[in-house]
């Protein structure tokens, strides 16, 4: 794509700004699915696989997923390998991509979230080499404290200024600077603001911004919840004013990058987040739709770049 | 990539809409394969699955030329996504990500297709050992069948083939319209074939359910291929273990968002006890890889 | 409407559990624009005037109003004539309605709350006596501490609980048991069941959930905050499963009866909120299409009782 | 009640969408008076307002007998509400709030329409004194014209009337039909009339702004009705004052949510200094309402 798009996230640098969101594109299976070779085209700038924990996760009972106006509600509950069988499988695998990696990490209590880390940087060891420098534009971290769909740990740090300061401060120092070391934030809480400061003056090198809202859906035929997870996390264009009022907050008060999400489906959608303050932007749940959104609407934003006569750095924040 | 489809004919058999969509780019499916569809200007937020009804991707009709991607979905129309789709016009749009999934042949039930021709084949090679084919459908299950019969025309099944279909009514069991051009070939390739239709309110074939059908004559050589809803096929397992049957697939439904394992919400829990991806590892499954193979209480 | 839903709120009593949510119908101003007269059959079973203040408001600067999916953002800024003017002219015509006049009140400090509160009690003992037993099936208040679309005051008492217990507790000292006394809580808070357990111990006798969720719209040309007020609240239904869960998290924990609102537009979701607890449901926004939708729906709503063969108390909190 | 019309016409004139609706229950509207509108099956979530641009719900055709109500709007594409209406086809639903507003005739620009005939009225009162009735329209800003054309044919108007319509280009300019009608009977009601086009690009008529061909000839004693964009009633104004003219009227348009009063969301700062709604005082207003007396510094 165009040098207009280049840009940096933190010492990444991407091709274009747009990359998808944790949990909604799994690369190597849609690739499968599709029927493409392995060194396809990737339709990400840097590609965040989904939350990984320490152990591996089944994830929630059955309905995981309902569709509702202008989007749906998921209670996926973080199904994952575990980080062991991520470091030995998956992640050689997505080093071989040609984007750059967030790897997003979840736990059930701060030492978790520590322990992940760990075990993802000594696996990159092995990988890349000890030299962590090295790592910096190849591999970033997403802190995950904001799922709304498991019990405890994640989203309970995610509404505590407090405790999202201690975790970053704490991650911090097993994924040193300048490795990307980004929170992902929830939404479902009085100050987001005051969350994202809290992570920045710990050290954070960029926020993400959001995940879904807490939602519940009534089965039409019971009465009953209608998920396995009872609640469940409503993302989508429904969301969509929302996620950009908590980035429009978010961008007046830090100074780091903002990965901005929530509802994106269309190039007029990437350019409201920027405007309002979003770095890079992240596709979630369009594109279980399309799984090259991301990239074709990088390709549009470039148009419209063009029309504008802006440049990216113009465009971001220009709300402000 | 996601295809954008041309809505080439539509029409209703029965309670079923049946629509012909044009879909440049299409690389061609398996039976058993489905779709992710959805309307150009859809109120809804995520395509639907859908299985591949029929696909003339392939099918040489003078060597050397092919037909345009032409492929057909039979909808049931149960909420606003099949609602709308059923509500196609000829020259609607209609998105498409496709063909995904493991189909019948993948999943290791049918010999993978050779490169079918229109004409009948002079010899193919099938996997059925000496036992039938026995095609269980229900309800709108009834639609892989046709790309189905076009995938058998081409092997060599000595005992022949069975297709079973179970519906509510005769409104539901007009779809079986759908079958007739895969039987006449079936006919024309002398692969002998029989129809055995139940309905629940005895409206038309035998009153009953399919499995009733299915209960009174499976061998236990027989290769048994199934469509339907969940409840459907797990009573045909029950009959095929009862019956020593070991041969058994099932295209499976579950809720899907993506079609292309990136979500999680298809999973089932499969045999095995894990919670797997139907999307992905399905939607055509072995029995015993599915349902296992404990014996039943009854 | 039959007999079948016969309800009570608090001491109200009310022909069918739907009313309208406050600022979304001026049942004088569209009696007269439809050009039917003022004995027309009120579409709600209990009426919710728009807001009022202690002072006359202009309301915020336009634009006020933008549709998004599933939805549409306001920022209308509380617009009223203010409470001398309120009691003078317009309370003694909703007096005059068939049905029972929930006054909606907000303030910039308790103090204001409570000097409206006031007012309309005075002018209540003179429209229909001293004796405020007499008045409690007629009259009720709900105190608006949710706004998201005026500076101060408002939506910063509601997103305190304390604040909300010292509010309520200030305004029942002056508007006593039994008259109706609802708090309307904001969804901008990390957890709003504790903010309905604060209003119900200090003497609240309904709380009304959802007001809307603070959001913001992206001028398409300038990409400047398209709305004068710059953020505004989210409302539609685009929120219904966020609604949902806040009055299924609130009725785990509170008594009182809840009213429900936040998207209903359709017979379905009045199901859906009266099973997750809500006693009585409020139609907002889906109002603006069909000023007649709460009647409307209450009908159909009773077509769904019957055929589910349940009563209106079988069907309130049934999904617990 | 909000009703449900049936499309009964549509057709473009120019780029604009033209919709003949027949609404069971309509009451019957003056002109300037609008209606919320909303396509059945629409994505949007509020319905948009629009003029009523002709209505047929009055006029007995023989005495005694009615027309099906049948109401006409033009309909300007610039978004997705205004799409979706300009993309229904005869015999789609759209569900109707209206009419709503003050119209012209109640605002006190044109004397409130007597039962009106199909059949050329014998006398008619109008209240324009000695002056003429100045039309002036922009774009889709004509909506109104035909139906105000019918209320005025009724009416003594002594010095007659000009109709100005000012177009982007000839393109625009083709919606001048549907005032083809309404001029013919003024015609034939012995009402002279007079017709002055406008075009951005020259394209069609005189080249540059209606206000350029307004302020060539008005008179203090017209009366100067106006449709438009906002920036066109503005300008409009500026030349009623110039000229003297006191007796203008205009036809606002704002953001509506609700059209009656509901949401204040359509409000605009009038002459009074008060922020009003103008679903509710409008959208016929006067000048000097509207815009003030003040004298313009040009
Ligand atoms: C591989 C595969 C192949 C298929 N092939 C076919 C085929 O060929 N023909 C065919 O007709 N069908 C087929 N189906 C089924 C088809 O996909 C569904 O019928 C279709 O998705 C229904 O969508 P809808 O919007 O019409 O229905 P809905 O049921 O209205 O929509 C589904 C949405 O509603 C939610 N929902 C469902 N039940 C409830 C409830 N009780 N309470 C609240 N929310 C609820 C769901 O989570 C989902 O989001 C297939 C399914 C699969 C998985
Ligand atoms: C009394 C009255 C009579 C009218 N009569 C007619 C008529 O006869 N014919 C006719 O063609 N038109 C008429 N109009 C105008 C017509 O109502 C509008 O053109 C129509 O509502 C546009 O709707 P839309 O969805 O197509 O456009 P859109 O502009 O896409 O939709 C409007 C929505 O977008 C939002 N929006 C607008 N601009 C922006 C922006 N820059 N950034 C973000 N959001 C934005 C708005 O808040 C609104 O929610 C009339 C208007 C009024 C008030
Ligand atoms: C099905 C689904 C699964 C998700 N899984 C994760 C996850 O594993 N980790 C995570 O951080 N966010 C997860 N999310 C949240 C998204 O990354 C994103 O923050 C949210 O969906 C908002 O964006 P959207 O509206 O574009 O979908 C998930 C979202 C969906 C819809
Ligand atoms: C245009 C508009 C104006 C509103 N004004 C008020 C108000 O004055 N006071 C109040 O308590 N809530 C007000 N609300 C909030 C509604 O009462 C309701 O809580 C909210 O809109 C959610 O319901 P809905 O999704 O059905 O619209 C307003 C909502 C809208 C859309
Ligand atoms: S449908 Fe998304 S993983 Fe299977
Ligand atoms: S449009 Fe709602 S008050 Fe005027």
């Amino acid at each position: 794509m165009s040098s207009r798009l280049h840009t940096h996230l933190g010492p990444m640098f991407l091709e274009y700004p747009v990359i998808n969101a944790s949990g909604t594109l799994d690369l190597l299976e849609t690739a499968d699915a599709l029927g493409l070779d392995g060194d396809y085209r990737v339709p990400v700038a840097a590609y965040v696989p989904k939350t990984v924990t320490m152990l591996p996760r089944e994830g929630n009972p059955t309905p995981r997923v309902a569709e509702v106006a202008a989007g749906m509600v998921n209670s996926i509950g973080l199904p994952n390998e575990g980080v062991k069988a991520f470091v030995a499988d998956t992640l050689p695998r997505l080093l071989n991509l040609t984007c750059p990696l967030i790897v997003n990490v979840a736990g059930f209590s701060r030492d978790e979230y520590v322990s992940v880390v760990e075990r993802v940087s000594r696996a990159l060891a092995d990988e890349l080499g000890s030299d962590k420098g090295t790592w910096a534009p190849r591999v970033g971290i997403e802190l995950n404290v904001s799922c709304p769909n498991v019990d405890s740990g994640c989203m309970s740090i995610g509404t505590d200024a407090e405790e999202i300061a201690r975790l970053t401060q704490a991650v911090r120092d097993v994924w040193p600077t300048p490795l990307l070391l980004a929170v992902k934030l929830t939404p479902n809480v009085t100050d987001i603001a005051s969350m994202a400061l809290a992570a920045e003056e710990a050290g954070a090198s960029a926020v993400s911004l959001v995940n879904t809202f807490k939602g519940l859906i009534v089965d039409r035929d019971t009465l009953k919840p209608y998920l396995g997870g009872i609640t469940g996390g409503l993302s989508g264009p429904a969301i969509k004013p929302l996620a950009l009022r908590c980035v429009f907050e978010v961008a007046a008060v830090v100074d780091i990058p903002i990965i901005g999400m929530g509802g994106i489906a269309c190039t007029q959608d990437v350019v409201e987040f920027m405007a309002c303050g979003a770095s890079v932007v992240a596709v979630g749940a369009a594109g279980f739709v399309d799984p090259w959104l991301p990239a074709r609407l990088a390709e549009e934003l470039e148009e419209v770049l063009c029309e504008r006569s802006l440049t990216l750095s113009e465009l971001i924040g220009k709300i402000h | 990539m996601r295809l954008v489809g041309r809505v080439a004919e539509a029409a209703f058999v029965g309670p079923y809409a049946h629509l012909a969509v044009e879909i440049p780019g299409w690389k061609g499916a398996q039976s058993g394969q489905f779709a992710m569809i959805q309307a150009a200007e859809s109120r809804c937020f995520l395509a639907r699955p859908f299985s591949v009804s029929d696909d003339e991707t392939h099918i040489e009709t003078t060597p050397g030329t092919h037909h345009a991607a032409r492929v057909s979905f039979l909808v049931d129309e149960v909420g606003r996504g099949s609602g709308e789709l059923a509500a196609l016009r000829v020259d609607d749009r209609v998105h498409v990500l496709g063909p995904l999934g493991r189909g019948f042949a993948a999943a290791g039930a049918v010999a993978p297709a050779a490169r079918r021709t229109a004409a009948c084949p002079a010899a193919g090679v099938g996997r059925g050992g000496a036992g039938r084919l026995v095609i269980v459908a229900g309800g709108a299950g009834i639609a892989p069948l046709p790309l189905l019969l076009r995938e058998i025309e081409s092997r060599l099944i000595r005992s022949g083939v069975l297709v079973l279909a179970g519906f509510r009514s005769s409104r539901e069991a007009q779809a079986l319209c759908i079958l007739d051009d895969g039987l006449e070939r079936l006919r024309r390739c002398r692969i002998p074939s029989e129809v055995g239709i139940t309905t629940e309110d005895g409206s038309f074939g035998f009153a009953g359910m399919v499995t009733d059908l299915l209960d009174r004559d499976l061998q236990p050589d027989d290769t048994v291929l199934v469509c339907g809803p969940s409840a459907m096929c797990e009573a045909v397992w029950k009959v095929c273990r009862r019956h020593g049957v070991r041969r058994a697939w099932f295209s499976l439904e579950t809720l899907m968002a993506c079609g292309v394992g990136s979500c999680h919400g298809c999973v089932t829990r499969v045999a095995d006890g894990t919670l797997t991806r139907v999307c992905r590892r399905g939607p055509v499954m072995a029995g015993e890889e599915a349902f296992g193979a404990e014996e039943e209480t009854t």
